[in-house]
């Protein structure tokens, strides 16, 4: 059962997160406790879900990335442009009704999901290789993001969009509900139909898979288009959640952020097997560390060295060899045996 | 004889590949006078500015007469809503008075920043304006500017250097003075309060001079008096997601107690008065809060009575700017500091001057 | 014995990075006055000397298939390290400048070390490693740290003349040297080799008992040294530590490499393609300040274009090649 | 030679796995200038065994004695330090370096402290010329064939002073004239005094070059005998660990009723790929057996790949079913019940982190597509169902198929295939490197799928085999088809072999 448990690829990073909130706990007592104010549940947990769910949605976008050997620097710039188009429907229209809202959304999807599909084109069918693919677009969707915007912060006058990012349902934030549907279907869309299969069998071996029937330019494609979709979605909480669109800010460094959720969640860089709840755990554990870092008052200086630690901790716990070592489980092997038995080919 | 025919397939991608570089160019261009053509008037100026660039080779004869100067312009970036309405300033005071204007946009890097006013070194250009990244490290490519003869004017921010005449003066705001009138204001707000007056601060990006000074500037005065206390100092990196969000952390913590926000600036304050409603507070009457820059937003927020003071930090001295670029050619002296007229806004003022506000 | 003239396609994309340079620049020229100049080619030299040392540890680390997202940080730790050692602990150069350089090799050290004994994925140590790095310098201090130093000042502004009115700074001779040293261990030393045996295929090349671990963790060593090196050269053309220098770096100095025509997955590319990688990026910067009227966000859409072009080009001349090396 | 005292003594040596005991007090000693085969199927510890001595793999129990001293083997390096070296089944050589590279990396020529790339080249020259082989030295192993590279892995080990050679699976992509050059080269070794361990399944060679062999079984040691004082069908029973009687149930000739010819299920006119193959003509036949025949380089995996899509034709007509059919890609021809296993197990057929329960449905799953997902209990009673049939080891099918071995492997590839039931089925090389047991059951197998009215593309090295179950044989050389036969009574080998080498 332990040994089970141990095996998971669910239990360090839980084990990890636990241990976040309880740090907290020991500063704060009150931590734990949820209360209603204003008919809304509110409370550092339901705070760190709110908070968390752009990133959630950004992670749950690369994990497919990544899973197929991808990975997708451009979602932070994606973010930036989502807010961007977003912001800039409703500035151009006279913002009564809901119809603006719907316009506004639906827009700032499209493209994103367009961007997302730009970077499956240079991936899938031109062979690049996704880092430098999707730095491209790093780099150039700022700019356009701030030309969207004309370099300014542009505000957002209009009260249905704050719903998105800023809105309640049966007492709990909206964007909570958000992440939970994408999840939900992301899991449905990967467990329930063959796709989750065929995303693994591409990035674990895209030669095999294409002789085998697998369409594995589509998959390719498909997944840098969900991961544009769900950065669009992040995009949008993030600036309705601010009631405005910076090109400059929006997103910085998610992309980093994203990719470690993943990899701490237990999904390989290199492709092949992916777990979408253990990176919804990393993404969560990536926000409480933020978030208790704000609480319990951590200099700002030393953020940035309290995350590096963390992350350390959490990559070496879930490397085998470093538990091998450490805590002694198994038979210590070395490294290269067991690089050799699974295959890995590091290129 | 394939090997002859592959290079030659080459040459041919490469000539294609120069084509469309050529073409991207002139896209761009195009595309620059686009945007402008949104700000009305000035794309017949920004045409012409062109036409003249491409036989700048006349122009150059005239640069001594003190009639048309080219002007090299390096600024920090795009980072925030101040910063675009100062370069937007500065560009447009310099075009509208018939100079040519070269503009570099360092991203935040001071490296790009010395290759921009290198580049204007060898550009040859009259005179070189620039609002540096950090104040210090500029001393090596300035000499070099001082060498070639070239004028140097500071904008907004200042530099470290001991050798004051590798400039010829700075124009800008004291981050700290605005610190000091944030804090001045504070006391005369609080004079009255027992205290303990319990404050919070939202600091700017780590590092970077605005928050160290508005930080410092604020401390020196506040901390004249027992009564107040900073409990909780966060960064917001200037930006109003991470305001609100370490804003709901200070809540979180310790809602009840906080009387003060002291953000280093108003975005960051916008999105902390988004955070203490959604908690259920009054921003404003349950908790006091001072922001820097008086930008729009800033206005629009003292309107609704969510604010309570902003203090101005100008971004549009261009025109004063080119004056001083002027002056100076025409001969005169200028002093080594000179300061932006800027005042304080308050929440009574904020309705009638909402309208006047450009930025 | 052997052609040396024929084009041998794996030099095809250095080949055409190398006209590609040359292409820019003569439309540079062309387009504007006081473009071309000795002196505009040397300040590409003596702008872009830290990024040029950078990427020369970085396309051995490439190389071997990896990737060190550290080195912007480690730019910043070592300029601050320089700084607060002269400033605040008033030590002489002859002592900082060692423990400087030490700083990013013991970084690189560890990074290895966990990279290989612990099996962690590359990017995700040196992520780690880049927060570290920054999150260190500002443990040090938030606020630049101005040097004033004879040591610091006279390498910043020492000039050495050449023929024509021109110069070069001490930075672009040591970067120089680092080229020069950094080709020798590439193509003359069995580290070199085995480095390029890694990148083209790790298992083989442990099967082939190469001493694979020891060369990885040498690698990022090497890496971490070069950004020590090259934050020192950043110290020198600053004269400051700060925790905010060269942010973002590490993206440049993937992109340098990648348009010099080294392959991330490794086991192919030279040194000297990323050295005129470096020279391409700083001529599009030149090119948009000569320019003049471009705002910000049309420098980034302008080098992302600029970016896509190249990797275009790339991939047609690989894909070419292998369609030649088919029909062979 | 007994008599001599060995160069190396491997005793009682374990090794396991988690959930497997790959060996199992295995003995082996290696006299010097004995040339000594380690015989067994696949999944029987060879290739462990071999990893075991090159200090791939640590062991768990026993020891190993070099030369009298006993000896920790913890890595390659040590290995060949201490003069063991190996030439493997893959050639585990870097394609992007240059031939001399791969020739002496790990043990540069140098001068004044560097690489003395000239000395090297010229050292790198002469050693191939030992192997008769006159190629460009400094361009990239990649632009080599697979053969010439296997070449070159046995120059790299020639440079060493090596004590003890260990080739596994040498020949298996070599062509006859190469394996000759090889054997030429081997008995030089074993004069010299070398130790040379030899794995291969091709009998004819074991009885040719070998004067020992060791056999293994599921990981245990089954004895060591002299190669003249076995019979071969001893042998193969010590392998198989029972008599063999199974090799001749297949028909030696095939069993289709020629008098009616069959319906036609694909036919290919004047198909053809720039640079890989040369316009051909083929049509094959619903119950037929059709072969290939040719060297390697010859154009048959080429063939292979343009009838299942997996390259596009640039030239020709291609017909399935009397509908003319463009196949753009594998997945054209999939649906086209068309199913293809390549040659190439390890970089083209399995998916290494998936199990074999997902190797074996993924092809019928991109059939069915991905809304029609089979349910997993029926997943594991489709892959119980084959493992069973197929015999495969070990018999569970969330085992992850790179944890097998290669001949399981194998089986799992052909599982893949035949559950989509196609009507053609192309099979390269599917007896490549396994052992005679699997060999016999895919032939059965052949035999099986052409009663059930399927049509097979059978491709191999082995001619023997193509002559006892195709009904057709198409003989391909240097790029083109050159031939097509009838396979009546009097076809013989050396038929094939004149049309394969041409202009005798």
């Amino acid at each position: 059962m332990i040994k089970s448990m141990l095996k998971s690829s669910l239990f360090w990073p839980i084990i990890v997160l636990l241990l976040i909130l309880m740090i907290n706990l020991f500063f704060d007592s009150s931590f734990f406790s949820i209360e209603v104010r204003n008919g809304h549940l509110t409370g550092s947990l339901i705070d760190i879900l709110n908070r968390g769910a752009p990133l959630m949605l950004i992670s749950i976008g690369m994990t497919l990335v990544i899973a197929t050997k991808g990975i997708d620097l451009s979602v932070g710039t994606v973010i930036a442009m989502s807010g961007a188009i977003g912001a800039m429907t409703i500035a151009s229209t006279d913002g009564t009704g809901l119809g603006p809202l719907f316009m506004a959304i639906g827009l700032s999807l499209l493209i994103c999901t367009l961007v997302g599909c730009w970077n499956g084109l240079l991936v899938s069918r031109l062979g690049v290789q996704p880092i430098v693919a999707t730095l491209i677009l790093m780099v150039a969707g700022r700019g356009v993001a701030q030309l969207i915007t004309g370099g300014q912060i542009t505000t957002v006058y209009y009260d249905p969009y704050s719903y998105i990012g800023g809105g309640y349902l049966l007492a709990l934030p909206f964007s909570i509900f958000i992440v939970a549907f994408v999840f939900f279907v992301a899991v449905l869309l990967t467990r329930k139909t063959a796709l989750g299969l065929f995303i693994e069998a591409v990035g674990s071996n895209p030669d095999a898979s294409r002789l085998a029937g697998i369409n594995s330019k589509n998959i390719m494609l498909m997944v840098y288009m969900f991961s544009g979709f769900c950065a669009g979605v992040g995009g949008l909480i993030l600036s309705s959640n601010v009631m405005s669109a910076d090109g400059n800010n929006a997103g910085l460094w998610f992309e980093l952020d994203a990719i470690l959720a993943v990899v701490i969640g237990g999904t390989s860089l290199m492709g092949g097997r992916f777990y979408l709840m253990g990176t919804v755990m990393g993404a969560l554990i990536i926000q409480s560390l933020t978030t208790t870092i704000y609480s319990i008052g951590v200099p700002a200086e030393i953020n940035l060295v309290v995350k590096a630690i963390v992350v350390l901790i959490v990559c070496l716990l879930q490397s085998p060899e470093f538990r091998r070592k450490v805590f002694g489980f198994g038979k210590v092997k070395r490294s290269g045996e067991q690089k050799e038995r699974e295959g890995v080919t590091l290129s | 004889m394939k090997k002859i025919l592959e290079a030659k397939g080459l040459l041919v991608l490469l000539f294609v590949l120069l084509l469309l570089l050529a073409a991207c160019g002139s896209a761009d261009e195009s595309g620059g006078n686009d945007e402008v053509a949104g700000d009305n008037t000035e794309q017949e100026e920004e045409n012409d500015a062109e036409e003249t660039d491409s036989d700048s080779g006349e122009e150059e004869s005239n640069d001594q007469s003190g009639e048309k100067l080219v002007i090299g312009f390096s600024q920090v970036g795009a980072e925030s809503e101040w910063r675009t309405a100062n370069t937007k300033s500065i560009q447009d005071a310099i075009k509208d008075a018939g100079h040519e204007l070269k503009f570099s946009d360092a991203q935040q890097k001071q490296e790009n920043q010395i290759k921009a006013i290198r580049s204007f070194i060898t550009q040859k250009v009259d005179a070189i304006v620039f609002s540096p990244v950090v104040e210090t490290g500029f001393e090596t490519v300035l000499q070099e500017a001082k060498d070639a003869d070239i004028p140097v004017f500071l904008a907004d921010r200042s530099v470290d250097v001991e050798d004051d005449s590798l400039w010829v003066t700075f124009l800008g705001s004291d981050f700290v003075e605005e610190g000091r009138k944030a804090g001045n204001w504070l006391l005369e707000e609080m004079a009255d309060e027992e205290g303990p007056v319990n404050i919070v601060e939202l600091q700017g990006t780590v590092g970077s001079a605005p928050a160290i000074d508005r930080k410092e500037g604020f401390e020196e005065i506040i901390g004249q008096e027992d009564k107040f206390e900073i409990t909780k100092s966060q960064t917001g990196d200037f930006t109003r997601a991470k305001g609100k969000e370490v804003m709901e952390a200070f809540l979180k913590s310790d809602g009840e107690n906080i009387d003060v926000l002291y953000s280093h600036n108003d975005d960051m304050a916008i999105g902390a008065i988004q955070a203490i409603e959604e908690y259920g507070l009054k921003p404003s009457e349950d908790i006091k809060i001072i922001g820097v820059d008086a930008v729009k937003g800033a206005f629009e927020a003292m309107a609704d009575g969510k604010m309570n003071v902003t203090i101005e930090c100008n971004p549009l001295f261009g025109p004063q700017l080119v004056d001083l670029i002027e002056q100076h050619f025409a001969g005169e002296e200028l002093d080594k500091r000179i300061a932006v007229e800027e005042s304080m806004y308050t929440m009574d003022q904020a309705e009638e001057l909402l309208p006047t506000r450009e930025y | 014995m052997i052609n040396r003239l024929s084009l041998d396609y794996k030099q095809l994309p250095l080949l055409a990075t190398i006209s590609l340079f040359v292409l820019m620049f003569s439309f540079g020229s062309l387009r504007y006055t006081g473009f071309f100049s000795t002196q505009v080619f040397l300040n590409l030299f003596i702008d872009n000397a830290f990024l040029i040392v950078i990427a020369v540890g970085m396309t051995f680390v490439i190389l071997s298939g990896g990737i060190d997202l550290s080195v912007g940080s480690l730019i910043a730790l070592t300029s601050m390290v320089a700084a607060s050692l002269t400033m605040e602990a008033q030590l002489s150069p002859w002592i900082v400048v060692p423990i400087s350089l030490l700083v990013g090799t013991v970084f690189g050290v560890v990074q290895g070390a966990l990279i290989h004994l612990y099996n962690l994925q590359p990017f995700i140590v040196t992520l780690a490693g880049m927060f570290l790095a920054r999150g260190l310098s500002y443990v040090i201090s938030v606020e630049t740290i101005a040097i004033d130093h004879p040591f610091f000042s006279y390498m910043a502004s020492i000039q050495i003349p050449l023929p024509g009115d021109n110069f070069i700074s001490i930075s672009v001779v040591i970067a120089l040297i680092v080229v020069v040293i950094a080709i020798f261990i590439g193509h003359f030393t069995n580290f070199g080799r085995t480095v390029y045996a890694i990148g083209g295929s790790e298992q083989s090349a442990m099967l082939m008992g190469l001493p694979v671990g020891r060369t990885k963790i040498l690698i990022y060593t090497l890496s971490g040294f070069c950004a020590s090196l090259a934050g020192l050269i950043f110290t020198f053309y600053m004269l400051s530590g700060y925790g905010l220098h060269a942010n973002g770096m590490e993206l440049d100095t993937i992109a340098a490499v990648v348009i010099g025509g080294t392959l991330l997955t490794g086991g192919a590319g030279y040194v000297a393609g990323s050295v005129v990688g470096v020279l391409i990026l700083g001529i599009i910067q030149t090119i948009i300040v000569f320019e003049g009227t471009l705002s910000s966000w049309w420098t980034k859409i302008a080098i992302g274009v600029l970016l896509f072009l190249f990797i275009i080009l790339h991939r047609v001349i690989v894909l070419r090649s292998e369609k030649k090396q088919a029909s062979n | 030679m007994p008599e001599q005292q060995p160069k190396l003594v491997m005793e009682n040596i374990v090794k396991e796995f988690p959930g497997v005991k790959a060996l199992s007090n295995v003995q082996l000693s290696l006299y010097p200038g004995e040339v000594h085969a380690l015989m067994g199927e696949n999944g029987a510890g060879k290739s462990t065994l071999i990893k075991v001595l090159t200090g791939v793999y640590s062991i768990d129990q026993g020891s190993v004695t070099l030369e009298g001293k006993p000896v920790h083997i913890n890595s390659p390096l040590e290995a060949q330090e201490n003069g063991i070296s190996t030439v493997y089944q893959e050639v585990n050589l870097c394609s992007n370096l240059s031939v001399t590279e791969n020739i002496f990396i790990g043990r540069e020529i140098k001068k004044y402290g560097r690489l003395a790339w000239k000395e090297m080249h010229q050292h790198a020259e002469k050693l191939l010329e030992k192997l008769q082989l006159k190629i460009d030295v400094t361009k990239l192993l990649s632009s080599y064939s697979v053969a010439i590279q296997q070449m070159v892995a046995i120059a790299r080990t020639l440079n060493v002073s090596a004590k003890i050679l260990i080739l596994d699976e040498p020949t298996s992509s070599l062509d006859r004239d190469e394996v000759h050059h090889l054997f030429a080269v081997i008995r030089q070794l074993k004069k010299e005094g070398l130790a040379i361990v030899f794995v291969s399944h091709f009998l004819d060679q074991i009885y040719e070059i070998t004067d020992r062999l060791t056999v293994l079984r599921n990981g245990e040691w089954i004895g060591e005998y002299k190669t003249k004082e076995i019979d071969r069908m001893e042998l193969v029973s010590k392998m198989i660990g029972k008599e063999l009687q199974q090799m001749d149930d297949i028909s030696s000739k095939s069993t289709v009723n020629q008098e009616k010819i069959p319906a036609s299920f694909l036919k290919a006119d004047e198909v053809g790929v720039k640079g890989k193959i040369d316009p051909f003509d083929l049509e094959m036949r619903k119950g037929e057996i059709v072969g290939i025949a040719g060297l390697l380089g010859s154009g048959r995996t080429e063939m292979a790949r343009v009838l299942f899509g997996a390259d596009r034709a640039d030239k020709g007509k291609m017909k399935v079913d009397g509908k003319e059919v463009n196949f753009s890609s594998p997945r054209n021809a999939i649906l086209k019940n068309i199913g293809f296993c390549s040659e190439n197990r390890k970089s083209e057929g399995i998916i290494p982190e998936l199990t074999v329960r997902e190797n074996m449905i993924l092809a019928i799953q991109s059939i069915y597509g991905w809304f029609n997902y089979l349910s997993k209990l029926k997943q594991i009673k489709i892959a119980e169902e084959y493992i069973e049939l197929l015999n495969i080891n070990p018999a569970n099918p969330e085992h992850l198929i790179k944890n097998l071995s290669g001949g399981n492997q194998q089986k799992v590839m052909l599982a893949r295939w035949l559950i989509t039931n196609p009507t053609l089925l192309i099979l390269d090389e599917p007896t490549r490197g396994i052992d005679i047991g699997a060999k016999t059951e895919i032939m059965k197998l052949m035999t099986r799928l052409s009663k059930d009215n399927k049509s097979i593309l059978f491709i191999s090295s082995e001619i023997e085999e193509i002559l006892r179950t195709c009904n057709r044989i198409a003989v391909l050389r240097n790029r083109k088809k050159v031939k097509e036969f009838y396979n009546d009574k009097e076809l013989t080998q050396q038929d094939l072999m004149k049309e394969m080498a041409g202009g005798m």
